[in-house]
């Protein structure tokens, strides 16, 4: 079946069958930011954000119970050529290795900033328990968060000049 | 996984309509839970499939089943295996058939099936109460059938 | 498509020790980093596979036409297809054979029954669940005490009355091999003459690297050129050429492996899989670009498992302490094939390094491995080949000894520790330790983590009935894979290569034989060679994984890729500057020798003014050379290591333990490691973070874990447990730096340090808890029922 | 993993939804959040026909209290419940369990009712709406009905729905000033279903004994289960250290868990206990009344 899917602010015509997951379709789309880890809705690294204010495992989520919703993917993140801070922030605290787990958690921590602008080490821990990531220990990914938050209280243009 | 049930029935008939009811495959096919199609290979061997619900677990298994009677013993034996899911299913059952002094009689099942595959390896954690209820289906089914004859 | 990030790349001449952010985060930050399902051909099919829910049954049938019914499948095929190709077995690597597709019977659950190719990935795995195979049960082994019982069933008929294998004779059909070192007979007399004796049985339980990504692969072949093109998750793309050309028949020029970003591999994507060959060989058949990627499932019930080894020590001692002798016995579940992944020589890996950081006078270990009816493998995760089950055994089993003499294990560690005026130290079992400073390192952890002050509050806790442990861990590892002179693998020497184009502008393109999956070579190869060239570290690209392009060399597992391509790295850079100096003397119109190099610039011997820099030196290589030179600043090196290297480390760490539920909490968890120079600390510091998770969940919650008929209990992310940021501790790491005498910029290789020693840390530390309960090991994972059982057994209960 | 096939409905109007699931009765099921559906399709252990994807129904996301009850709709998801202040300040039981089902992201999909009509055997939200006596709203062809909790839960993956039915409510009573409540849970990793848990409500009478007590345990028996004679125990009594004890102790009379993964029988039943014994010592500090 056709639908139409609005993924970072552009709407995409999909063909689909009802079965097909949101990842899958998100991914054939050409974003391959998005990926795919485990069959079980456990890892997370298939993360997206959905209407701006809540994340979702699109593997677990068919293509077509997302038409109608805004899709904001790891691609949609650095805006007018600059990153944004959780981009600029994993990059600065050393919060990735492989690479693989980072869109999701990237992705996982916008969504927690967005209820938590400033929350606690303890808080970022329990608010990134549904990513999981193989290489870093999740140390620096918290660091990393921890920078982001504090770059989105800064007023806007302090924030990138680090 | 292995599993092991084991249950009594107390069927109102008697041990001789009791011995013939379950010698016969069609009638024990009739026992079977949502059964979707049967197939009878001779008077002692059929291939059925049923349709399975456990809790998110749906779908359709298809078995061959083997009644093996003991009456010198008894008792009847059923083995059973075949699988559905990617999964696969080993059952052996039995049952000690005593007949009562008020004519009914009374069936002494236990049953031991070894699941292999994903309902296992996934599903494992809700089968076996399932199974357990499955199984006890089946034979009040039989009970109940058994009585109506 | 234009770059959507600002120019992030540190900039200038960075060299060792800096802590520059790594040249390849930009593209994984915004999402374009190019993982292998992220490649797509056009035309290109999707393969999935069939699996068997048994873990050992006879194969009566395979039907496959309702499968080919369905609309999309173009083809299945089963073991008698690969038959014709010669493909149905192919070697492992640990000198046994594998079936590629079950051949007759299988042999292990989700063992791969047939491939199904398809339009579409739906299509494909429609096929997949639609063909239909009929299996005769036959009973399962999966205690492997239990493989070499005399009434066992045969799992190998393949090799049924076999009795002599890759790695000498067998006495079971379920044997593989005995492996043994060290001597035997005065070890056994040293032991009878000790005082005190400790024995112990422990067990590493199986596990499994699980990286985020899974495996795949996509074989491409082009039936005009007869080239085929690989695109392949693996750690080795040079070896996987090799094995991939002798298997076809496919000349090794006409195979190019391309390992693109890779998600982590920790060992789990060095071995050849049964998926990777069906995706080849369906390209060869239907002439497509066939891609295969692994579910979760596929790669935690089929692809290469790790330990699974099963310890009896024996450790003898004076009465004050000082170890006399070691005897180790250990069984090793291999499962259905012997697909360890070890250098030939070593069929149990560098096991014997189980005598650890503690002199030893006399040592014996040996080794039997069996076949079970589990998944082939012995992969070397996030480790040197076995050091993991090495260091662990000793490490837990100090603090037995320690337990036993009554003595603080802090205390007996230091009493028998290799002092550094030992090295270079030969150990009773064979190998020789290049440096290390083992006092040094368990010093700073003590005082780093306040040792003394926590050993009073846990006497004060434990009179109020409270639990509270401390446990350490100082364990030396092995590394650096290896010498010609005692490695290879299939007997290709385990060298690795460096080639490094210095370009006319003053940028370089640097290749290596290995390939990273998130260990930060992009950066720390172009760091190695800023320091050696001084060239700009932001004009340096560092590519690897491309088979056509990068120069063999063995690939990256088992921390090898410092000690070896970074070896070549250095060596290689220095080759150039050799030629480069002789350039810049005529560029400075000075003899060679009035040339020196200081401060990353040529100058003239006493004219400090008088200097040319590497860049001048580059534009010179292409446009004004001394007569007669070869033109251009480029070499290939390849660097054949003279020992390995023995990085080490002392890990403290404190838990705190819930009464009521068993629960373990790790309070605190200090790191010191040594893994000689360091290139990039904050590389080296997140590689340490992310071993001591790993560590912690080998301790706490990871194990494939199977049930009587051979089902895989842990299939899936659901129930292999890998721990979340929550569950997770707070890591303070340090360092001591004891460079390596032989390598040449003295680094030692860090990667797998943390995975190795921190496990012990984590269980001394729990039983060192339950102490005065009367524990003296519980076995990994540590989970809240066994400790809850010795707790009730105590009579310990609290809400 | 792929799932098999399926029909996808996707109904804008309740009656709408109503009417697929009565012609295709046992072939279809609710499709809500999915998380814990959509899994089970992807190993295919689930293959159910035709899908009712009810996410677009209208007026079925309120959150709000009337007459005494909190009402949640049942597109309303755990973290509606998760991050709403009131919850947090005045649902103590609610609030507790709103965090540690499944996992932080899972959540934002999650959907309360559906995991009541999922009623997994470990499900969370069961344990909950047992101790906090809730009340299920179920809309059928011919109206709505309202069932207690207790009547609601019928077996493991069974409730009182029928075919052509679909559960579109779920009521908690307010809790007065004089009422708090815990949930306790064990799990080996966030996400994990709990070896065990427990969820306790408390209503004080003024003069500090106890005017009504609920107990539910999940994950410990074939389903969640109500503790009735341990919260018998403390109904009329002064709360102390000992009577928890003795109510906490009824807990291994009922439970009778599957041995798994997660642990033995007997240490799943002691669980249960401890975490009953917790959840009630914690629910009364949070009345400050201290019994440990």
């Amino acid at each position: 079946m056709e639908i139409t899917l609005k993924i970072n602010g552009v709407e995409k015509k999909l063909n689909v069958e009802p079965r097909t997951l949101l990842a899958h379709a998100i991914r054939d789309a050409g974003l391959t930011g998005t990926h795919i880890g485990c069959d079980s809705s456990s890892c997370g690294v298939c993360t997206v954000v959905l209407d701006g204010k809540t994340a979702v495992k699109s593997c677990t989520m068919f293509a077509v119970m997302a038409e109608g919703h805004e899709i904001t993917t790891i691609e949609g993140m650095a805006q007018g050529g600059k990153l944004h801070p959780l981009q600029q922030a994993f990059y600065d605290q050393h919060g990735l290795q492989c690479g693989y787990c980072t869109p999701g958690m990237i992705m996982a921590a916008h969504v927690l900033l967005q209820h938590n602008p400033n929350p606690t080490e303890e808080e970022i821990r329990f608010g990134l328990s549904g990513n999981l990531c193989r290489c870093t220990g999740y140390q620096n990914i918290v660091k990393a968060v921890q920078q982001a938050a504090q770059m989105l209280q800064q007023p806007a243009g302090a924030a990138a000049d680090d | 996984m292995k599993l092991e049930y084991s249950g009594q029935e107390k069927v109102q008939a008697s041990a001789e309509k009791v011995w013939s009811f379950i010698q016969d495959p069609q009638k024990v096919a009739s026992c079977l839970p949502d059964l979707k199609s049967v197939e009878f290979k001779d008077d002692k061997n059929m291939v059925a499939t049923v349709g399975v619900a456990v809790g998110p677990v749906r779908g359709s298994f298809k078995f061959n089943i083997e009644l093996d009677p003991r009456p010198e013993e008894n008792k009847m034996m059923v083995r059973i295996r075949g699988g559905g899911l990617g999964s696969a299913v080993d059952l052996t059952a039995s049952a000690d058939i005593s007949g009562q002094e008020d004519q009914s009689t009374l069936l002494d099942w236990n049953g031991v099936a070894s699941v292999s595959g994903p309902a296992a390896t996934v599903g494992g954690r809700v089968l076996d109460a399932q199974a357990k209820r499955l199984i006890e289906t089946v034979f009040a089914n039989m009970g109940k059938k058994m009585s109506e004859v | 498509m234009a770059v959507e990030t600002p120019n992030l790349e540190p900039k200038g001449i960075q060299g060792l020790g800096k802590a520059i952010k790594r040249k390849e985060d930009p593209r994984f930050i915004v999402g374009k980093g190019n993982y292998l399902d992220d490649i797509n051909l056009p035309g290109m099919l999707h393969m999935a596979l069939v699996h068997s829910p048994y873990a050992h049954a006879k194969i009566l049938n395979i039907d496959t036409s309702e499968a080919l019914k369905i609309p999309g499948v173009k083809a299945v095929i089963t073991s008698k297809d690969l038959a014709a190709a010669g493909l149905s077995w192919i070697p492992t690597l640990a000198g046994d054979k594998q079936m590629v597709l079950a051949d007759g019977k299988v042999l292990y659950q989700y063992q791969e029954v047939a491939a199904v190719y398809a339009e579409t990935r739906q299509a494909a795995a429609d096929g997949a669940a639609a063909v239909q195979v009929e299996y005769e049960p036959l009973p399962v082994v999966v205690d492997p005490y239990k493989a070499t019982a005399p009434d066992a069933p045969v799992l190998r008929e393949d090799i049924k009355g076999n009795m002599t294998g890759a790695h000498g004779p067998r006495r079971h059909d379920n044997h593989i091999w005995t492996w043994d070192v060290g001597s035997k007979d005065e070890t056994e007399k040293a032991l009878a003459a000790s005082e005190v004796r400790i024995k112990q049985h422990m067990v590493y339980p199986r596990s499994h690297p699980a990286p985020l990504e899974p495996c795949g692969c996509i074989g491409d072949m082009n039936k005009a050129t007869g080239r085929l093109t690989v695109y392949m998750t693996t750690q080795a793309p040079h070896a996987i050429r090799t094995v991939l050309s002798l298997v076809t028949g496919i000349p090794e020029n006409n195979i190019r492996v391309i390992s693109p970003d890779i998600g982590g591999g920790f060992g789990n994507k060095v071995p050849v899989y049964p998926g990777y060959v069906c995706a080849i060989v369906g390209s060869i058949v239907l002439g497509a670009p066939v891609k295969w990627v692994e579910t979760r499932t596929e790669n935690l019930t089929t692809t290469g498992f790790a330990r699974d080894f099963h310890m009896d020590i024996e450790i003898g001692a004076t009465k004050d302490g000082k170890v006399t002798a070691m005897k180790v016995y250990t069984l090793a579940d291999h499962g259905a094939f012997d697909a360890a992944a070890d250098p030939s020589k070593y069929p149990a890996g560098l096991f014997s390094i189980c005598t650890g950081s503690y002199d030893f006078q006399k040592a014996y270990a040996e080794v039997d491995a069996v076949y079970t009816n589990k998944a082939p493998g012995g992969v070397a995760y996030r480790c040197s080949f076995r050091v993991t089950e090495a260091s662990y055994l000793i490490e837990r089993s100090m603090d037995v000894l320690a337990h036993e003499l009554k003595m603080d294990p802090a205390e007996l560690r230091l009493k028998n520790f290799i002092q550094p005026s030992q090295f270079p130290y030969p150990s009773a079992l064979g190998w020789t330790y290049d440096s290390g400073d083992y006092e040094k390192t368990l010093k700073v952890a003590l005082g780093r983590i306040g040792y003394a002050e926590l050993r009073k509050e846990q006497a004060e806790k434990r009179a109020k009935g409270e639990l509270m442990g401390i446990g350490i861990s100082t364990f030396t590892e092995i590394v650096g894979a290896g010498p010609s002179k005692d490695f290879d693998i299939l007997g290709i020497k385990m060298f690795d290569g460096a080639e490094i184009r210095v370009h006319p502008s003053g940028s370089a393109i640097v290749r290596a034989g290995t390939r990273h999956q998130g260990q930060g070579h992009e950066t720390t190869w172009a760091q190695i060679v800023s320091e050696e060239l001084g060239l700009d570290v932001d004009k340096i690209i560092v590519e690897e994984g491309d088979t056509d392009t990068a120069p063999y060399g063995l690939g990256t597992y088992a921390s090898r890729s410092t000690p070896t391509a970074g070896g070549a790295m250095a060596l290689g850079a220095r080759r150039i500057r050799e030629k480069a100096k002789k350039i810049a003397a005529h560029l400075l119109e000075v003899g060679e020798g009035d040339v020196e190099w200081v401060d990353k610039k040529f100058v003239v011997k006493g004219v400090p003014g008088k200097s040319v820099t590497m860049n001048e030196v580059a534009f010179a290589a292409y446009t004004n050379l001394p007569p007669g030179m070869e033109p251009g600043l480029e070499t290939t090196y390849y660097y054949d290591p003279p020992n390995l290297t023995f990085p080490h480390g002392a890990y403290i760490c404190v838990v705190d333990i819930d009464k009521g539920t068993g629960e373990v909490k790790v309070r605190r968890f200090v790191a010191i490691d040594d893994c000689g120079t360091i290139i990039n600390p904050m590389i080296v510091e997140g590689q340490v973070h992310g071993g001591l998770t790993e560590g912690f969940a080998m301790a706490f919650m990871q194990e494939i874990a199977f049930d009587e008929q051979g089902n895989n209990l842990s299939s899936n992310f659901t129930d292999y447990l890998l721990p979340t940021a929550l569950e997770t501790p707070k890591w303070e790491t340090g360092h001591t730096v004891t460079p390596s005498p032989h390598h040449p910029i003295g680094a030692k290789g860090v990667g797998e340090s943390p995975t190795v020693g921190s496990p012990a840390a984590f269980v001394n530390a729990v039983v060192d808890a339950l102490a005065h309960l009367g524990v003296r090991h519980i076995d990994m994972p540590i989970t809240r029922e066994k400790v809850w059982k010795v707790l009730r057994q105590a009579g310990v209960d609290s809400f | 993993m792929i799932p098999a096939a399926f029909e996808y409905k996707r109904p804008m109007s309740l009656e709408e939804a109503i009417s697929h699931l009565a012609e295709h009765g046992y072939d279809a099921r609710v499709l809500a959040g999915g998380q814990s559906l959509i899994p089970a399709m992807r190993y295919r252990l689930a293959q159910p026909s035709v899908l009712v994807d009810i996410n677009k129904l209208p007026n079925l996301g309120y959150l709000h209290e009337e007459n005494g009850m909190l009402r949640i709709g049942a597109l309303v998801r755990d973290t509606d419940v998760e991050f709403n202040k009131n919850i947090q300040s005045k649902y103590h039981l609610i609030s507790d369990v709103s965090m540690v089902v499944a996992d932080p992201i899972v959540r934002f999909r999650g959907t309360v009712v559906g995991s009541l009509c999922h009623n997994d055997p470990s499900g969370d939200w069961a344990a909950a709406a047992i101790a906090a006596r809730a009340q299920m709203v179920i809309q059928g062809k011919n109206g709505s009905r309202v069932e207690s909790i207790d009547q609601f839960l019928v077996d493991s993956f069974a409730t009182s729905i029928g075919e052509g039915e679909m559960a579109v409510e779920a009521r908690f009573p307010t809790p007065n000033s004089l009422t708090s409540g815990a949930y306790e849970k064990i799990e080996r990793k966030v996400g994990d279903y709990a070896t065990a848990a427990a969820a306790v409500q408390i209503e004080l009478n003024p003069d500090g004994t106890i005017k009504e007590a609920g107990i539910g345990i999940t994950a410990v028996a074939h389903m969640a289960l109500r503790v009735v004679e341990g919260e018998n125990l403390l109904r009329g009594q002064k709360p102390t250290l000992e009577l928890i004890r003795a109510a906490a102790e009824e807990v291994r009379k009922i439970a009778d868990p599957n041995p798994d993964a997660r642990g033995s029988a007997e240490y799943k039943k002691d669980m249960a206990r401890v975490l009953v014994g917790r959840g009630l010592i914690k629910a009364l500090r949070r009345l400050n009344v201290v019994v440990a």
